[in-house]
């Protein structure tokens, strides 16, 4: 059953922050600005196009908008081997600092960094934590912005369950991706979430062709539901595959009430989705920071010489009544 | 046939060159309206490239000019020279081994209905009675439905003459079409052969057993490499002079040994 | 042209063609007997294992609902695949078609002519695949490739990386067109049905048709005799871009918002119910009915394998298991029945 | 040639059945040493079948059997046939369109150095040598480098005879080998298959122009819907009567009218 | 055998070769000409556009480092598609070799023992595929569309879905030699110059590289020359499940954890390769020196692309451009040079 829970604590940032970078877009970067002779390689994460990937970039923008600084962007589909194999290029193009992705853990890339490091590149962290490298070079310039992954994940879940009135022995579907080292937390953080109130948590694995393109995961969908009819929350771990939530629930045949569907990451089509009650919950992890913060960063490090900040980008719930306030700021992919 | 009425097909100074082979150099050659005419000529003189010239598959050198009945032909194609009713058994048999038989037998020129869709049944019973008739195969394998693939030589051949000869064309022209073939399908082919002329058409024959040429044929064209090296008629040469001239061009390039 | 002149001296009675025996009617259609066979087994398969899905229809609506996204590219990419050419740029022609359907629509208003738009972005798109397979030559699995990104790039470059909603009132009767229920049928899944009919139609009964099959078995034979090779295979790219176009709509119809990233995940589904209904990479070879066969067990094996109780690392190896046990025993039903 | 000595090939109560083709129907056949033995038959006879069960490409149906110089043999494959010194021209030619004419010539036979590297030097020595100084073709696309696939009808002819003749071989089985070859090139391998009884060799030669089998056999079977429909000897039937047999089992399937 | 008999009674002087003209050799050559001069045209353009990028050693080191990690399996690959079959299954035969690798050292503690296990798993895997083609008959296509799940399902199911650190102090010395220097060249790079100038032995020097491009050419000539088909099959689809696994091992060591996603983004990229490298689709042509070309022009271009100040949504129009580029010049070059 939908649920009328007041807006939580957290949802505060109506659109203020944000206000800040209203009209950064746009602009291009001028001599005059701070940072301008910094060169930076950025890394925005996913594909091309993707919305959670498109607010980060746009956060990115926005920065080298604001400070000057001139930046090269790698977009690795969100595969580590990617990451790994792009990291090198982006050193060789000798940038003052980089903005990487933390997925392929502190094993592959702390070697990396240590290299970076070696030829005066600073790096920060971004999205996903790497524990080691952050520690060791903190003082250096190695920050992280983002949300602390098993935490959000196993906060979704408890409050999915909360606000759907879910009772031990029911079950909840959970679709993410586990096989990702430092990414797969979060998933993990939600299982257990389930998990510690009661509930049989029926797991699917993202696979590649949905990772890239949501809806063609719409026959697994089908399947799962079809396959445990009790099933009556839903966690899609995957910005885009939450955004296609009405898809997968028509596809199935249910109507907006047969199941909680909860999800992560802000962007158009999930406001739709919320809008027309086929997603019901979802937290917003507040991507464009992800993508503004590290450039800042980088550029406070190379000017001013600052130490890496720790930054918890982890943001509010969002649900049906309280979407309103940051629509418009979703249709620019701001937020 | 008429020498006042222009030739059915004319080619003129033609060349080919591929690469570094010149196979063909400055031929000049015709067909008139109802004759025969036989074309000799050692392994890769370049009779095969003659025809494809004709058929519109290879574009002539600069220089060379394609008449068909007195007109020079601009662009001229298969499927034009087709359209304008000449067919050919190409050496190479030009089948799509997967395809029935039916398929082949009228590949490039299938009977449409007046809905333009295909007239699969006609195909397929016309197929059945040239097989039948015609090509008077002994083998249990003669099915229109089967595919070309499986057949036996001579009757991948049969296939390919039965598709030039049994359709109205004004002119035949057949490159080795008895390659492959049985003593009696020989003779039925030779027989055809015979049959265009009587029916007003024309045809190019080409064959390395003069025993099967120099009967049937008006005039003889000998092709040396790339170069007509000389034209008879049955009528000015005998059987055996005819063997040791082809002999001698072959050894010397020359008609005179 | 094609009035057959058997010469009257030889007069043949038109006697009928030589029954066909069931063991022949058999032999000849082996492959798509071996594609009904294993179609079956599967669903048997299925049935068993999950009983209580698999004689339920929502499960069959679903499929009805998605299967077609990708499965009319496949019933259009067996044409090329006929034609012993590749196609790898659909994927990115579905997203580029939207972007014409999307900009008309902006400026001029008009869904009609949104619609249209959509569909020539999409023609414009396969000719010029078309062009660059049969007329420069260049093999058709790479030149693909590279169109795939370049389409995709400029889809992106066009659309500045952003999705858009497609929630306008005015596409409303397009989307009950595209993505309503026709007796209870999904209207994609009728669509699918409809252009399946009409590929179905034009490979078997028109000229066309005739002459795509003798381009894919050689090309040479087909050029000595006279068929316009050039123009085949442009045709065969020009309709698959055609038909993705028309898939990108139904597709955004669907779920109400244009993703730039449209298109990516269905690469290798509708290759692969092209290839599980028969058809042969050599070309020549291939049938509509066996694509459309191919794509509903493609596109019911993944969910069959989730529905039946396999799920977490599992689905995968069942998803691969399934196509290999398929592809072996069509093979083996096919030899069989052959000999 | 010597009858007490066991055949050099034989097939044994051989059938071969495609579908609900039967191409071959209890087949008894045998080749000896030094002995040149004709097979004729109508298209889709079984010739090629035969040929391609002697090389183990085809495998008999149950209950025939393949015997080599005296014993039966298992699992004969191509292979192995090959290395027992056996070659053949195939009707289809066999060739590799795509690859030079020497790859083409030792194609399954491959000469390597010590280190068991290709001896590819070697390979385009003997190629060029064989080409010039056998097949002697008169066009200018003779280098042994150039592929197969743009050479003329009769070139690539010259080619797969070539391989097969000119390397020492117990048994040469030529399934239509003077197909498209013009008048001198045929006559050199009818030359060549009287010169492989000379040097005690055997041969199975496959022709349908008997007037190229019947002055260079020993014997003649007559093959007739995949039997055996008669055997004779050069000494036991003249050049007419044999043309008119073969006419009458192609009509009848019986020797006698 | 093998030893020729040209009959004495016709003593033939055993002639010299004709001699090959430059315009015979360039003939000969020309797709191998056509790809050296594309290449170098996009190099040019490279360093006109980012000349501190391209003049300097270190984009090419990371060139040297990342190619490899697909480029191997070019190598291999080519070998597969000369023979006229395709593989899509090596990029999970990459990660299925290296819990091979991970287990067998977990059990025994050797690390010789571990590599041995990676190999031959990944030898065994190209087997399977062989086997399935090669004897059964299956279309390649497909049949390894459904060996890519299906490798990559077992591999999940055994990892359960979870990483593996290779952090392992004993794989110090394989770490060297893997993803080492030598002479300040990459380690991983020498590996693929090895692999490289191996398979170009194998395929233009030995008896087996010879019947690899008949069988590709025609497969029915070969068989009727007593070439052993299925051998000859199964053999290049075990050497790529070799290579692919052995490149798992390169690309995991190198960056120090088994990532049970490892191999998934690289299947375009080395079939791009092989064929931007020359190698036809159809079989019967191809070489190792093309596909080398091939693999590091494809390496490049993303590289390039993006460090030639390419930024955001057009990275992907420039590199499909430039692949249609090079295909268009590569074509109409090899063209020239024939006529
Ligand atoms: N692989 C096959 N599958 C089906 N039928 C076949 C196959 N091979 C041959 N046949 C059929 O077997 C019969 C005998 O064929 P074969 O090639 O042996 O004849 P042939 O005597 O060599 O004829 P020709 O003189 O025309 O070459 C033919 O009817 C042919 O169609
Ligand atoms: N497409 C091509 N490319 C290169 N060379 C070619 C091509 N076609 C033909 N040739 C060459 O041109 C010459 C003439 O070939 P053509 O096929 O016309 O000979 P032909 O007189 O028909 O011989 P045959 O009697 O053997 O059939 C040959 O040397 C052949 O190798
Ligand atoms: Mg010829
Ligand atoms: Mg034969």
């Amino acid at each position: 059953d939908d649920n009328g829970d007041e807006n939580d604590a957290q949802d505060t940032e109506d659109g203020q922050a944000a206000a800040d970078e209203d009209e950064a877009g746009g602009e291009t970067p001028s001599g005059d600005q701070w940072c301008s002779d910094v060169s930076i390689a950025a890394f925005p994460g996913g594909g091309q196009g993707t919305p959670f990937t498109n607010n980060v970039h746009n956060g990115y923008m926005a920065a080298e908008a604001d400070l000057g600084p001139d930046v090269t962007y790698f977009f690795s589909e969100w595969s580590e081997e990617q990451m790994v194999a792009q990291f090198r290029e982006a050193m060789a193009l000798e940038p003052d600092g980089m903005a990487v992705m933390g997925h392929p853990g502190d094993a592959a890339m702390g070697p990396l960094i240590d290299e970076a490091y070696e030829n005066d590149i600073q790096v920060t962290v971004v999205n996903v934590e790497l524990p080691e490298s952050q520690e060791q070079y903190a003082a250096d310039g190695t920050g992280y912005v983002g949300a602390p992954n098993y935490d959000a994940g196993k906060r979704l879940a408890e409050e999915a369950v909360n606000r759907s009135g879910a009772e031990s022995g029911e079950q909840a579907f959970v679709w993410g991706l586990l096989a990702q080292e430092g990414r797969g937390q979060r998933t993990q953080g939600i299982v257990d979430g389930f998990e510690e109130a009661g509930l049989e948590v029926v797991y699917q694995e993202i696979d590649q062709a949905t990772n890239s393109d949501a809806p063609a995961g719409t026959p697994t969908f089908t399947g799962a539901m079809a396959a445990n009819p009790d099933i009556s929350i839903v966690v899609t771990d995957h910005g885009d595959l939450t955004a296609t939530a009405q898809t997968y629930m028509e596809a199935a045949g249910l109507q907006p009430d047969d199941v909680y569907f909860a999800g992560f990451d802000l962007n158009p089509a999930s406001v739709d989705a919320l809008d027309s009650g086929y997603l019901d919950l979802l937290i917003d992890q507040q991507p464009f920071l992800q993508g503004y913060l590290p450039i800042l960063q980088i550029c406070l490090t190379q000017v001013y010489g600052f130490s890496g900040l720790f930054i918890d980008t982890a943001g509010a719930f969002i649900d049906v009544d309280n979407v309103d306030a940051i629509r418009g700021l979703v249709e620019q992919e701001i937020r | 046939m008429d020498a006042t009425e222009p030739p059915v097909m004319e080619l003129r100074g033609v060349s080919k060159t591929f690469g570094e082979v010149r196979a063909l150099s400055d031929v000049d050659f015709h067909v008139r309206r109802g004759e025969i005419v036989g074309l000799l000529g050692d392994n890769g003189s370049g009779k095969s490239t003659m025809v494809k010239m004709m058929m519109g598959y290879h574009r002539p050198d600069p220089g060379g000019e394609v008449w068909f009945e007195g007109e020079r032909v601009q662009g001229w194609s298969v499927a034009k020279a087709r359209a304008l009713g000449i067919e050919t058994v190409y050496q190479e048999r030009a089948l799509a081994d997967l395809q029935s038989v039916w398929r082949n037998m009228f590949m490039g020129r299938e009977p449409v209905n007046r809905f333009g869709l295909l007239d699969i049944r006609r195909m397929r019973r016309e197929a059945a009675a040239l097989m039948k008739g015609h090509m008077g195969f002994t083998s249990g394998a003669v099915h229109p439905d089967n595919v070309v693939q499986t057949m036996s030589g001579g009757e991948k051949q049969g296939v390919a003459i039965t598709r030039a000869l049994f359709f109205e064309a004004r002119l035949v022209v057949l490159d080795e079409p008895t390659m492959g073939l049985s003593l009696s399908e020989t003779q039925k082919t030779l027989d055809f052969v015979r049959s265009i002329k009587e029916a007003g058409r024309s045809a190019v024959f080409i064959d390395h057993n003069v025993y099967h040429v120099y009967p049937v044929v008006d005039r003889l064209v000998l092709l040396d490499r790339g170069r007509i090296a000389g034209e008879f008629t049955p009528a000015g040469i005998t059987l055996e002079q005819l063997t040791d001239r082809l002999r001698t061009v072959a050894r010397t390039g020359r008609l005179e040994g | 042209m094609a009035k057959t002149g058997i010469p009257p001296r030889e007069e043949v009675a038109a006697e009928a063609v030589p029954r066909i025996t069931p063991r022949l009617f058999l032999r000849r259609h082996a492959l798509t007997t071996g594609t009904i066979g294993i179609a079956v087994v599967m669903w048997t398969i299925f049935i068993v294992a999950a009983p209580d899905v698999f004689l339920n229809s929502r499960i069959y609506s679903a499929f009805g609902i998605t299967t077609p996204l990708w499965g009319m590219m496949a019933l259009a990419l067996t044409f090329v695949v006929i034609t012993r050419e590749m196609d790898l740029s659909f994927v990115s022609v579905m997203a580029l078609g939207m972007v014409g359907f999307v900009r008309v629509h902006e400026f001029t208003g008009s869904v009609l002519l949104a619609i249209l738009a959509c569909l020539l972005v999409g023609l414009a798109c396969g000719l010029f695949n078309g062009f660059l397979v049969a007329v420069l030559g260049i093999p058709s699995l790479v030149i693909t490739l590279g169109t795939m990104f370049f389409f995709r790039g400029i889809e992106l470059a066009l659309l500045d990386g952003t999705g858009v909603p497609l929630t306008d009132d005015a596409f409303g009767t397009l989307r009950d067109v595209l993505n309503g229920k026709t007796a209870g049928i999904p209207n994609e899944f009728v669509w699918m049905v409809i252009i399946g009919v009409l590929l179905w139609v034009v490979l078997n009964r028109t000229r066309y048709g005739a002459h795509l099959f003798v381009v894919g078995d050689n090309v040479d034979s087909a050029r000595l005799m006279g068929i316009r090779v050039t123009r085949v295979k442009m045709t065969a790219f020009g309709t698959l871009g055609v038909v993705a176009a028309f898939s990108g709509m139904v597709a955004s119809m669907q779920s109400s918002y244009l993703w730039p990233t449209l298109g990516d995940g269905s690469l290798l589904l509708p290759i692969a119910a092209v290839f599980l209904g028969g058809t042969s990479v050599f070309g020549g070879i291939g049938t509509i009915f066996g694509t459309f066969l191919g794509a509903l067990m493609v596109g019911s094996i993944q969910a069959g394998v989730i529905s039946a109780g396999i799920s977490g690392f599992y689905t995968q190896l069942f998803f691969g298991l399934i196509i290999i046990v398929s592809l072996v025993m069509q093979t083996l039903i096919s030899r069989r029945m052959r000999s």
